[in-house]
């Protein structure tokens, strides 16, 4: 960011940018002098205070915000930063805005963030590259909120483009273990297949608008004729499927578990991954306009949903119990976005945006809470070696079980607020079988975190005997403690009814929500809807209990187990997705290249061009005889010539 | 009539000589054969008034450069003798067929080209009462004096040169 | 009546040609070089006749440059021969091919 | 117009240098190499001088120097600069010093060498400035010689190979731009003079067999597929100061003489052929990547990324948009700064580990953290990230090319998954995972990065950041010009 200023009277006030630049220049600073600043908390402390300051800034931002009058369209601050690139037409500038849907991500990004990082300045208190650890959170933090303040389409794919960077970077942190590298380059590559997708998405974009200004394009977005009205919206679509890791590309997240835990919680659960839903829900005005990319959108969320939670169920280790769930969550708002396109409902966006804020809460919590877990077991990660944590983890356990009933939507917890918002608004649309899938993988949600409650806090200890569990430091158990509060009462802070702040904020982007009579499509009222959710997860949480904390829980798994071991393997293992993948395009795209490199380039091409260097050589071998060094039959040849001239021109004169 | 009598008579001897110097099998007899061409192209010179080219003809060709030749000659084993057998297949008879068919070319062109220049001035000389040799002096310091003395270079590079080439190596 | 200019061209094209089969058909270096020296001194004859012709010195001139030419020309060829003889002990010039592809 | 000769002087400040290192005895390595980085940087500061004298609102050629050369065939020597050959010169003078300071260690002919580098700087140079035909040319075929020596006495084991098949590929492809350049000649009015030739009004018919005489040429330079195989091994096989040019510099000149010379001299052609060049661009890109990823030998793999990359470039100059046109420039000296930089590293990596096999190769992040750290940035940079300068010249290219050829540019949109694939896989193999290297003098081996190779580094990885975040001097500089190019072609449209 070389010219931060604001030029020329642009309504955006001048530290705008300086949200995304501190932290930025923070990574600069940690990663050029990673030496110096490497000792002890500093890098910790340096960082958290960068992305500490971002959070005041958008706070200010947010009051600013508030404080502003007009109409609710125009409650923005929007402007350019300074002109980036500018060549044949196009104009691009590093345009920024605030608006609601803006306020509420920066919010998250830097209020989540800055809990994080200094999270991490325990978790990350004996590792020897602490400084570039929090060189790359800053880089990742200042990406993201480049990310959601952008008001530009390639603004906004800098910032998509950085974070999968930043993920790369903080997945393979530990580079020397070699799942950590792949899983860190798989991740990259996945999301590069989605940005690819994105990319083509924008060009035709340009290529329909003349810019990619936010305002404009959307403006005019309704200008669109014939195939490019779907094409548009799938095109962003499949960015957005694979930054958030919905089928099928999401195999990078479960991968992703090989970087450092606040990674996790901070990348791969609050912030990153919801940039799909995010970018969804700011381009929704494209989704509007076709039917088909509406109804893509809800029927990949909700699929992902219940996938992802019938994998979550059968995995042992603590943190991809925790991706599973990620993704199976993400499955959720990306549901509500597309019902909400689909239906032109403003209560589904608000309630997508509001699950990702919840979101955000309690699975930071719960991720910060594994983390800490492993933090006392000396990094293990399988539960079945854990149990009974609760006792010697009592305020890592107390949180955790806070961020568990909240995903489980046990009232008045925030999960509750929002699932119900996104379950109820899918059913009052009328879209029925969608409901009837979020509602199957709301259960399993209910299972598989219970599960995973009972397995790691509760029960007997199963860990071996020279691990001696403890609490982690205040550092640490101090934001799980912010965490939790936030996860226990933001879902009524926010979004009680629908006319809580939430809904309210966001009126200005999305519509105003019309209190139509609901056609209730089995005549359900809303509560009994409600009722219905909370009954599926007291129902999953007692199946749980059952299997894994109940007396006989043992043999009755047993018995599963034995009749159900096939079907159990394929679906722990993501339903050999990977396996799938790699026999369908790794193979056959190594294959092609081995092909094009070995046989065709080397054989075909440069045999082409060596075979007639060779031919050459051979003919000339046979021409060079001619010289045969005798002086005699060299003026002979020359007398030959000459002759042959001189008949020549004897021929031409007559 | 004089003039053509000079003329047949040099030109036979010029054209024999030649044909001799080609034909026989000894080297010295070859370079006698050649002076003796020599000469006759002298008398062919001096009758066209070329008496300063007529006077060099004599002085450097059949004198300097045959002495030169015949040194040559002698120094290389004078008694050799080329023999018969042509090794080069074929050569002899397509070297004699090329020159048959030059002959015919050149006797076709000689007799059916005129160049309508019947009456020149017998035994010519510059139009000037200078004598040949004058002017051609004038000619060759005036209007060609750089290139004359260019000659000179010439002469001394290949003289130099003939020595290197010639002289024997000194190491043992 | 003088001699027609034709007929001295004749006799040169003839000597020329005489000259060239020579050079063909000899395998003595020396006697290739005396054809050699009988061709340019054709072209001698040549430059004379036309210089009548002309009515000018120019074809004088040239053959004087083409003396010093020749004698230039003998002196170093007949130092190679001798340097060649030296070697190879021969002056047949078909045991001479050795620069060659 | 110009009271001092700063092109010539920047053009000549390397041959002087040379001239002057000819004459030093020969066991003074160190004032040798220090004499050539002068003049290098002498050449550096005037090439700088012209970029602040330049003027970014003319399109056309400006600090133009015209003495008559052969009078009586018309050529004369004529240069000038404009907004596309200005950042080519740049980009020769910045690249050549760091060559110079990366071949410190170059031990065979310290002499000979450095001549070599400086003589073909010249001669570099001289291509992108000339505006003379035959001019150009004697440049065009100059710079080979030298190149030539470079492969061919200090490159690797193959060299010999490798040094022949670059010279007489390029060479043949030149005849027939030579031929082509006569032919021109005499249509053109007897004059090589550039600015007379431009718009010469030839008939369609001949531009095509002119267009494709000079198209035998550049399309060997860039090289388009599948004239492209003599790129792998020459930069493979020369030493890492030649490959940084090689791919720095030497590619650029064929589709920096497309954009000189083949467009705007034969528009007809230009117009009818462009389609051609984008989808030619296109296999490129998407053949180069392909194969990269499966390359066993580092070097070779940054090799076979020029194929990819430089595709990029014909594409957005086969769209014949002027932002497609901007885009293919600004990456020319993008591919210029990276992949020039990833051949330094490279080179340095091969004089620890001796090896440049990628499967000999593991963990070295391990003990050379910074060296991983800087690896991966240019590795980014290669790969397109936004942010760096990649980014910027490749959305330029595609989007411009979208336009007129929306297909082309889809399936060169996944050209950027490629280049993802075949470097991030590359840097797992060589950077990370576990070390598998003997314990012995691990540490003399492996030292981190030096101060000198930090101070050859630097300015590149600066230049890449500088370029990703703020492109606008090179565009408003690079546009005026191309606009002039394409307008020009465009105009002609029929």
């Amino acid at each position: 960011m070389v010219r931060l200023a604001a030029q020329g009277g642009t309504e955006l006030p001048g530290y705008i940018p300086l949200i995304p630049f501190f932290p930025m220049a923070g990574a600069l600073l940690l990663l050029l002098f990673r030496r110096s600043i490497g000792r002890g908390r500093w890098a910790g402390i340096v960082a958290s205070s960068v992305i500490g300051s971002s959070f005041v800034l958008t706070l200010m931002a947010v009051g600013n915000l508030m404080t502003m009058t007009g109409a609710p369209e125009e409650r923005t601050l929007s402007g350019p930063a300074y002109e980036w690139i500018a060549a044949g037409g196009l104009n691009v500038a590093m345009t920024f805005k605030v608006d609601a849907l803006t306020a509420v991500m920066l919010l998250i990004v830097t209020g989540v963030g800055t809990l994080i990082h200094v999270y991490s300045i325990g978790y990350m208190e004996h590792d020897e590259r602490k400084a570039t650890y929090f060189g790359y959170l800053n880089l990742f933090a200042g990406s993201m909120l480049l990310l959601v303040l952008a008001n530009n389409f390639l603004v906004l794919y800098v910032g998509w483009e950085l974070v999968g960077l930043c993920s790369y970077l903080l997945i393979s942190f530990w580079y020397f273990k070699p799942e950590a590298a792949a899983a860190g380059k798989k991740a990259f590559l996945v999301n590069r297949i989605g940005d690819v997708g994105f990319l083509i998405g924008i060009l035709l974009i340009y290529a329909h608008f003349g810019t990619l200004d936010f305002d404009e394009v959307f403006a005019r977005a309704t200008e669109l004729q014939g195939a490019i009205v779907t094409a548009i919206p799938l095109l962003l679509f499949v960015g957005a499927v694979g930054k958030s890791a919905q089928v099928p590309l999401h195999v990078w997240l479960p991968d992703a578990m090989e970087g450092p835990t606040p990674v996790s919680a901070l990348i791969h659960a609050a912030t990153m991954v919801t940039a799909g839903v995010y970018m969804v829900a700011r381009t929704h005005v494209f989704f509007e306009a076709s039917h088909t990319a509406a109804l893509t959108v809800a029927t990949i969320g909700a699929v992902t949903a219940l996938f992802a939670a019938t994998v979550a169920c059968l995995q042992d280790d603590i943190k991809r119990v925790l991706a599973y769930s990620t993704i199976s969550q993400l499955g959720f708002m990306f549901l509500a976005v597309g019902v909400g396109a689909l239906s032109h409902s403003p209560v589904a966006y608000a309630a997508a945006i509001f699950h990702l804020v919840t979101h955000a809460f309690f699975k930071a919590l719960l991720f910060l809470g594994a983390g800490s877990v492993m933090h006392a077991l000396e990094g293990e990660t399988n539960m079945k070696k854990m149990g009974g944590l609760i006792k010697t983890l009592p305020r890592t356990g107390w949180t955790f079980i806070v961020g568990w009933l909240a995903i489980l939507g046990i009232p008045p917890l925030s999960g509750f607020f929002s699932k119900d918002a996104i379950l109820v608004s899918t059913y009052e649309e009328g879209w029925f079988l969608l409901w009837l899938i979020a509602s199957a993988a709301a259960l399993l949600t209910a299972f598989y975190m219970s599960r995973q409650v009972f397995l790691v806090f509760f029960g007997k200890s199963r860990s071996s005997e020279d691990v001696h569990p403890h609490e982690s430091p205040s550092i640490m158990t101090g934001p799980l403690v912010v965490l939790a509060g936030l996860a226990a009462i933001s879902g009524m802070w926010l979004g009680l009814t629908h006319a809580g702040p939430i809904f309210r904020l966001l009126e200005p982007l999305f519509g105003v929500h019309e209190e139509a009579g609901t056609e209730a499509f089995l005549g359900i009222p809303e509560a009994g809807l409600v009722m219905i959710a909370v009954a599926l997860s007291v129902l999953g949480m007692f199946l749980a209990w059952r299997l894994y904390l109940a007396r006989g829980g043992e043999e009755r798994r047993a018995a599963l187990q034995e009749r159900w071991s096939g079907l159990a393997s394929f679906v722990r293992s993501g339903y050999r997705l990977d396996a799938l993948y790699g026999a369908l395009f790794v193979w056959p795209g190594k294959t092609i290249a081995n092909v094009a490199a070995y046989a065709f380039d080397v054989r075909v091409i440069d045999g082409a061009v060596n075979g007639l260097a060779v031919s050459i050589g051979r003919s000339a071998e046979g021409v060079r005889r001619v010289q045969s060094g005798l002086v005699r039959r060299y003026v002979m040849a020359m007398l030959t010539g000459a002759v042959v001239l001189l008949a020549l021109f004897i021929a031409r004169a007559n | 009539m004089i003039d053509a009598s000079v003329f047949l008579l040099a030109a036979a001897l010029a054209l024999g000589s030649g044909v001799a110097m080609v034909l026989v099998r000894n080297a010295v007899h070859a370079a006698l054969f050649l002076v003796a061409s020599q000469l006759a192209l002298a008398v062919l010179f001096l009758i066209q008034g070329a008496f300063f080219i007529a006077a060099l003809q004599i002085i450097v060709y059949a004198g300097a450069i045959m002495v030169l030749f015949v040194f040559v000659v002698m120094l290389l084993g004078v008694d050799k003798r080329e023999s018969l057998i042509e090794p080069l297949r074929f050569q002899r008879e397509i070297g004699v067929g090329l020159g048959v068919l030059l002959i015919v070319a050149a006797l076709y062109l000689g007799v059916g080209t005129s160049f309508a220049v019947a009456d020149l001035p017998d035994s010519a000389g510059p139009r000037s009462t200078e004598g040949n040799v004058e002017a051609v002096a004038r000619e060759l310091f005036t209007h060609w004096a750089l290139p004359f003395e260019i000659t000179s270079v010439l002469l001394i590079v290949a003289v130099v040169g003939t020595m290197v080439l010639a002289k024997r190596r000194l190491r043992s | 009546m003088s001699v027609p200019a034709e007929w001295y061209l004749l006799v040169s094209a003839l000597l020329f040609i005489t000259g060239t089969v020579g050079v063909l058909i000899r395998r003595n270096v020396i006697v290739m070089f005396m054809c050699i020296e009988l061709m340019l001194n054709a072209v001698n004859l040549t430059f004379v006749t036309f210089d009548r012709m002309m009515g000018g010195l120019a074809g004088q001139i040239a053959v004087f440059f083409v003396l010093v030419v020749a004698a230039a020309e003998v002196v170093v060829g007949l130092a190679i021969i001798v340097s060649i003889f030296r070697r190879r002990a021969s002056t047949d010039a078909d045991q001479v091919s050795l620069l060659k592809w | 117009m110009n009271s001092i000769p700063l092109l010539t002087l920047t053009l000549f400040a390397p041959l002087a240098g040379a001239a002057l290192i000819a004459f030093t005895p020969k066991d003074a390595g160190k004032a040798v190499r220090l004499i050539a980085f002068a003049a290098s940087l002498g050449s550096f500061v005037g090439s700088i001088g012209v970029l602040l004298i330049f003027d970014s609102a003319e399109a056309g050629f400006q600090l133009v120097e015209k003495v008559n050369w052969i009078p009586s065939s018309g050529a004369s020597y004529h240069v000038g600069v404009d907004g596309i050959s200005l950042w080519m010169i740049l980009l020769t003078t910045f690249l050549t010093p760091i060559s110079i300071l990366a071949s410190w260690n170059v031990a065979k002919k310290v002499k000979a060498f450095h001549i070599v580098i400086l003589i073909l700087e010249t001669g570099m140079l001289g291509v992108f400035m000339a505006l003379d035909l035959l001019l150009f040319y004697v440049f065009w075929e100059g710079m080979l010689i030298p190149m030539y020596f470079m492969i061919g006495i200090w490159g690797y084991e193959r060299r010999i190979y490798a040094a022949v098949k670059f010279f007489v590929y390029t060479l043949a492809g030149s005849l027939v731009m030579l031929v082509a350049i006569a032919v021109l000649y005499f249509i053109g009015g007897r004059t090589f003079d550039l600015t007379e030739l431009y718009g010469a009004g030839i008939p369609a018919g001949t531009q095509y067999w002119l267009f494709a005489g000079f198209f035998a040429s550049f399309a060997i330079k860039v090289p388009i597929f599948p004239f492209h195989t003599w790129l792998p091994d020459a930069h493979t096989e020369a030493p890492t100061a030649g490959s940084v040019l090689l791919a720095g510099v030497l590619l650029k000149m064929g589709t920096y003489g497309f954009l000189r010379f083949s467009i705007p001299l034969f528009p007809d052609a230009g117009i009818r052929f462009a389609p051609w060049l984008a989808v030619l661009g296109v296999i490129g890109i998407i053949y180069g990547g392909v194969v990269s990823i499966v390359q066993r030998d580092l070097k070779r793999l940054v090799a076979y990324s020029s194929v990819s990359h430089l595709g990029f470039v014909l594409l957005g100059i086969g769209a014949l948009t002027v932002m497609g046109t901007t885009g293919s420039v600004l990456q020319m000296v993008n591919h210029g700064l990276s992949t020039g930089a990833l051949f330094l590293l490279v080179g340095m990596l091969y004089e620890r580990a001796h090896t440049r096999k990628i499967a000999d190769l593991s963990g070295v992040n391990r003990m050379m953290p910074v060296f991983g750290g800087i690896f991966l940035f240019v590795a980014l940079s290669s790969l397109g990230l936004p942010g760096l300068n990649g980014f910027v010249g490749e959305f330029l290219i595609l989007n411009g090319a979208f336009g007129p050829i929306p297909l082309l540019s889809i399936i060169g949109a996944f050209g950027i998954l490629l280049s993802a694939i075949y470097l991030l896989w590359a840097y797992e193999r060589v950077f990370t995972g576990e070390e598998r290297l003997p314990e012995g003098d691990r540490r003399s081996i492996w030292r981190d990065v030096g101060r000198r190779e930090m101070a050859l580094l630097a300015p590149l990885l600066v230049a890449i950041l500088f370029i990703g975040i703020y492109p606008k001097p090179l565009l408003e500089r690079i546009e005026p010009s191309v606009q002039r190019v394409i307008e020009s072609v465009q105009g002609n449209r029929r």
